[in-house]
């Protein structure tokens, strides 16, 4: 009744591997923007917090055709970034970059707000005991803003496995090598007759999101309790 | 040698602060609002003056007119704050560890186990700073401070919620690792004879402003006297020679010019200098040396003053050598023992009124 | 013609300004446009135009969407509806036709007759052969059957980039990602960067057609007029214009 | 040079409608949800975060066909809906729900996010100074959790914009009553020559959500002033 | 009538806490980490017991075996926390009328003014909480909870970030409240003098189990001498009447059946009741009633036991009525002195070194 044909299987190890790649991929740079806009003072800040919710804005498939003129074998830095061994397109990689792109400003916004709610006062404490700004970061901040870091990468990771606009025009729909749960369960609906394959896959997506989600709930309890409070 | 010039305005409040210690322990006065944690975190680095300098031993940590700012975390001064400021995140051994990890090696002088045992935390180690009362969290960030091995150590009234056992336990701590170690400090506290025996420099701060600076013997008793009304808080500061001691009883007889106070314990080694408080209010007047009472120590001078207050009248009894003594006693009394300016007077110290706690030795400037 | 038969319901100016409502494959827009503005200079009457994909209309209809007029991008889709009774029964034919192509970027000079068993696996190469999804998108459908009738599907099969519609595996050509691709002729028509190698027989794949039809809920009077109109010359005009085969005279 | 027609205008100021309406109508339900995870304890807590996280999962169009067969006409619930007056198939209304739907787990996200970042010691002395339950919620949890109130509304807001997957699927694309910029900017992205058109409303669409972007920082600055600390 | 009687485990902590105290003011000692925090929060509903109940005045807040557990909000149990825990969000004057706004109208005795008056805080009601200094956050914490109105008061160490001068300024505050609005209060503090006047009920707590209970005159000495070291710490309480008045010298004579104690300003109308906290430092011994010094109090006894320390020794003196009275002295001056248990001795008082604040009228059982 219940039953997956390999094709399926392919998609869905396929988006599994997508979605972890992203959301670690895009894990530094989330961290590194989101503690940028919560603390830092720089010029251009206002811009770069627009950059970042662009994917969030815009159609999917029109992420999809920047990325294709930018990082597309013959965008602005595709030919720099084949001279350096690494090609995006048509390859599993470019379905990560596309869905770390997508996910990037949800990622931000969660860990950003984590950061502006660690207390400033155990920030320059950590100062007066002589720790610098980077460790200042990595011993402090970083683990206070825990809770963050994990809603946003479980949010990321969410919006890997349900992305497929921009990643169907960025890399195409090639089974094997860029064709997601997504792009799988979108093209079943393409077809008359397909709603039952598309409520099968829809039903592991769903099945592997929740499991990613409780993953995360207890992640971030643990995380917790080492910080719980009697009162 | 610390010294600070800074001025500073936030909000309505405007703070200018002058002094220079060349000793190594500073203590800042001054009722609550007056501006005094705003003035160490101006030395710690946390905010940043609209004008002036602060520099220790030569180094300078900010200077307005040279452009100079030292960030925090350079200038390896240890603070404990009014608030624990624990990291939450962390056991409190790491919490103890974290700012030793920072200092460099040879720095690394002040030892781990001492500290966690003078401070009673042993038992504490493993948990998470939300787990502590009050008073050990409190413990513990003086613990953390103290284990950074800084340059300069603030303290901003750490022994607030601190009860009366653990000070008496810490405050020696405290008073070791400026000598031994010659840590300077600087010290904040509303409990005025808490570490005046401690310091080397009393600044007085009042709205914002300097109101009284000096040495302990020229500054304490007017520091004290902030409140008419609080004749309790009024003490002295003399400066005495350790002459003997009484072995049988334990007992150190200390010389003054103006006649001889006997301390429980010892005060240093004979010919030594040393300092004593004396709360006007456990000073008696007499008109003649006591007998048949338990009181052992007397002080001869003459009456250079005399206030009212209510019932009470403060005494003010010029000692030899440029020594003042203040005495609380009734109005009543005064007239009886018919004191007026000019007259002699003796007064009588209890010894075990005297805390052997508040004697210091005096330094060697 | 046609059309002369189908009285408007109002006349032309009329205050009544709501025009049908059409629902229709969205790479119709451009030439749809254009003939539903004609039709209002003529009428006076607006027209409403929702271009979606084919499947995705096909079942807002089955669920009750204010349609008038259904125009698919493929038969499977009108079938669909047929099938189901949500078609108004007569009002279905077959309006346009297209031709499917093998397009390269513009700068290529590749010679190729596109005949059975010929060499477009080894012309693409290591690249990518970009259509739009063989198993749902009606282009990729036809270039699949095409493909295989050529006898050289097999071989092509894991040199497929299938995107999710055909104005999208025209981009992976335009831009150079796929050093071929296959299409409808009246996207490679509008696309400057792309050149057409060779056009695909007629009989290697089933006839591309573009039905339409009146929704069977539909109570707009001018629904008719308008679905008429279509097959008029003004419209005919316009329609070859851009690239299609009229295939109700 | 930069001239938009009727057309477009009209996408703009219904999408504008559209996002606003959606943010709007589902603050309520995401604080109350936010809320629910970040303090309550109740059987199905996992259950209720899986359920909202599904449409970040899922591909838009199966969100939109889901809702489609859920409200739409002939849907489960629409004929009840309508029998109370609400019609949302095929309306601007409809796209609202939409867009709400799928902004929905960003919005509660960022807001669990803010709850749980109060200092539950300052509800607990709310409790002693009398207050009950919902005065705690409304006097401190609400407040102090601002920040978090303010990015998940922007974070809807900004979904909305850029949301046409689920809403074309669920309310199709008709000018002047579902169709939004997004749904303009797909339509111009399927034809050939509609490129230029794209980029315009693209640019649009940018335009309003750096606006919104903007609007919303000096928004949260203003209520972080408040409870600005010197140190 | 409060009466508390319950077990509770938190890690390896094990409180166990019970008294009743029928009249109002209950005070909690104990060292820093034996759970006094956790017992005023099973007061006022922030946790639950493991066992056991809580009553105040016929009303159950927590009965673990009848299943009652009263929520906090509804037990109207105000209470000023170690840290201030204001709300950030509103200003100083929104906090203070915060728990207010939630107390039943008839029972909004406290006068809004007269507490921002007394507290000093009426310049900074526009302020947020951030911007305040310590102390500052703390009187507003003790504003707050007083204005809500409560049933019953708690407080935890909240002086403990005040100075002395607003110390003495809050404690009569506090006292009026009892009185006047006969609001029953528990009390936490370090500092055993603090409240001990206030106190009808004194509950000494020592990792986390009750050590001592009982009204001041049988508790208040033993608690005060937690540590032998700490001669500072322990006192006597002693009841007396008021006698009369000196008018001219604002003295007011207290009669005890032992001799005559006088203090600066006034008591309480003659005839009535009254106690007086006197510290054992505080106490000259003499072997009769002095002569020509300031002393105007004296007190005869018989030496019940002398218990030494290092140079000192702890005198205890039974004095006629079942009061007990202690004196430090040196064991030379007892030695001097001659006295051993059994002899007479005299209790020599300086007037200027009782605390008139820290003399109480006695309640009326
Ligand atoms: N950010 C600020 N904005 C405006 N005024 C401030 C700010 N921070 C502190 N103040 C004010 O500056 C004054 C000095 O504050 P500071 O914290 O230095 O006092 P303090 O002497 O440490 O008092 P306490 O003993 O109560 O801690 C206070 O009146 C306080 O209200
Ligand atoms: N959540 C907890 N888990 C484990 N132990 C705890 C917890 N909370 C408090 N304790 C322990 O319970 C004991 C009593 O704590 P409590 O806060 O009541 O102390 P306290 O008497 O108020 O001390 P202080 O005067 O320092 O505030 C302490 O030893 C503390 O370490
Ligand atoms: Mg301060
Ligand atoms: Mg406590």
């Amino acid at each position: 009744m219940f039953h997956l044909n390999a094709a399926e299987w392919t998609a869905i190890w396929l988006s599994l591997r997508i979605a972890i790649v992203a959301t670690l991929i895009s894990l530094p740079f989330g961290i590194a923007a989101a503690y940028a806009l919560a603390r830092g003072r720089f010029p251009g800040k206002s811009l770069l917090n627009g950059i970042i919710h662009l994917p969030l804005v815009l159609p999917p498939v029109v992420t999809g055709f920047l990325l294709l003129m930018l990082l597309g074998r013959r965008g602005a830095l595709g030919p720099f970034l084949a001279s350096i061994g690494i090609v995006l397109s048509f390859r599993w990689t470019g379905a990560a970059v596309a869905c770390a792109v997508m996910g990037f400003p949800l990622m931000v916004r969660a860990m950003r707000l984590s950061f502006e709610a660690v207390d400033r006062r155990l920030e320059l404490a950590a100062g007066t005991l002589g720790a610098s700004g980077p460790w200042r970061f990595f011993l402090v901040s970083l683990p206070l803003a825990f809770p963050g870091i994990i809603v946003g990468s479980i949010l990321a990771f969410a919006k890997a496995l349900g992305e497929f606009g921009a990643t169907i025009t960025f890399v195409s729909n090639i089974p094997g090598e860029t064709q997601t749960i997504s792009a799988a369960i979108y093209t079943y609906t393409q077809v008359p007759g397909g709603d039952e394959s598309a409520l099968r896959l829809t039903i592991v997506a769903i099945v592997i999101a929740l499991a990613a989600l409780f993953a995360s709930e207890i992640f971030q309890k643990m995380g917790e309790k080492r910080i719980a409070s009697l009162e | 040698m610390l010294e600070v010039n800074v001025a500073l305005k936030v909000g309505s409040f405007q703070l200018e602060v002058a002094f220079q210690n060349q000793k190594t322990f500073t203590a800042l006065f001054g009722q609550s609002g007056s501006g005094k944690s705003l003035t160490l975190n101006l030395i710690s680095g946390l905010i940043r003056p609209n004008e002036g300098f602060i520099r220790l031993d030569g180094v300078t940590f900010v200077d307005i007119n040279e452009g100079i700012f030292e960030p925090m975390h350079r200038r390896r001064v240890g603070v404990v704050f009014q608030d624990s400021n624990l990291f939450p995140h962390m056991s409190v051994r790491q919490n103890l560890l974290f700012g030793r990890w920072f200092a460099p090696k040879g720095d690394r002088r002040i030892d781990f186990d001492q500290v966690i045992e003078v401070l009673g935390i042993g038992k504490l180690l493993k948990r998470p700073p939300s787990r502590l009362s009050g008073g050990e969290r409190q413990r513990v960030a003086i613990g953390r401070a103290l284990l950074s091995c800084p340059r300069l150590l603030l303290f901003d009234e750490p022994m607030a919620a601190l009860d009366m056992e653990r000070k008496l336990e810490i405050l020696p701590l405290i008073e070791r690792i400026r000598d031994e170690f010659r840590v300077p400090m600087v010290y904040v506290s509303h409990a005025i004879e808490e570490v005046v025996r401690l310091a080397d420099l009393i600044v007085v701060i009042d709205a914002g402003k300097v109101k009284a600076i000096g040495g302990p013997g020229e500054v304490f008793s007017a520091a004290s006297a902030q409140s008419e009304e609080a004749r309790f808080d009024r003490s002295s500061v003399l400066t005495v020679r350790v002459a003997g001691e009484n072995a049988r009883y334990g007992l150190t007889e200390l010389k003054h010019s103006s006649g001889v106070i006997w301390l429980g314990g010892a005060a240093g080694p004979a010919g030594s200098e040393a300092r004593v408080i004396i709360k006007a209010t456990d000073v008696v007047l007499a008109n003649e040396p006591a007998h048949r009472t338990s009181v052992r120590s007397v002080l001869q001078g003459k009456v250079l003053s005399i206030h009212d207050s209510g019932p009470f009248a403060m005494v003010e009894i010029a000692l030899a050598g440029d020594n003042h003594l203040f005495a609380a006693a009734t109005r009543q009394a005064v007239d009886e023992l018919g004191l007026q300016k000019g007259c002699d007077v003796f007064a009588l110290i209890k010894t075990a009124a005297l805390d052997e706690a508040k004697i210091a030795p005096a330094h060697v400037s | 013609p046609a059309f002369a038969e189908q009285p408007l319901a109002t006349a032309p100016g009329a205050a009544a300004t709501k025009g049908p409502v059409i629902f229709a494959a969205a790479s119709m827009k451009t030439a749809l446009d254009a003939v539903a503005a004609a039709w209002t200079a003529k009428t006076g009457k607006a027209t409403s135009i929702s271009y979606a994909a084919s499947p995705v209309l096909a079942k807002q209809i089955e669920q009750g969407a204010p349609a008038d007029i259904f125009v698919s991008a493929d038969l499977q889709w009108m079938d669909y509806l047929d099938k189901a009774k949500l078609i108004r029964p007569g009002t279905r034919h077959n309006l346009l036709g297209n031709t499917l192509v093998l397009i390269e970027p513009a700068d290529g000079k590749t010679e190729l007759k596109i005949e059975p068993g010929f060499d477009l696996a080894g012309a693409v190469g290591s690249g990518k052969l970009a259509v739009c999804t063989i198993t749902s998108c009606p282009g990729g459908i036809y270039a699949k059957e095409a493909l295989e009738k050529l006898g050289i599907f097999a071989a092509l099969e894991p040199k497929l980039a299938q995107a999710d519609n055909i104005r999208n595996a025209l981009a992976l050509v335009a831009r150079g990602e796929a050093p071929f691709g296959i299409v409808y002729l009246t996207d490679a028509k509008a696309e400057p960067k792309v050149r057409v190698v060779g056009t695909f027989p007629e009989g290697s794949h089933s006839p591309i057609i573009y039905p339409v039809a009146i929704v069977a809920d539909s109570k707009n009077k001018d629904a008719a007029h308008f679905v008429a109109y279509l097959s008029s010359q003004e419209a005919t005009k316009i329609l070859t214009g851009q690239g299609f085969k009229i295939l109700t005279k």
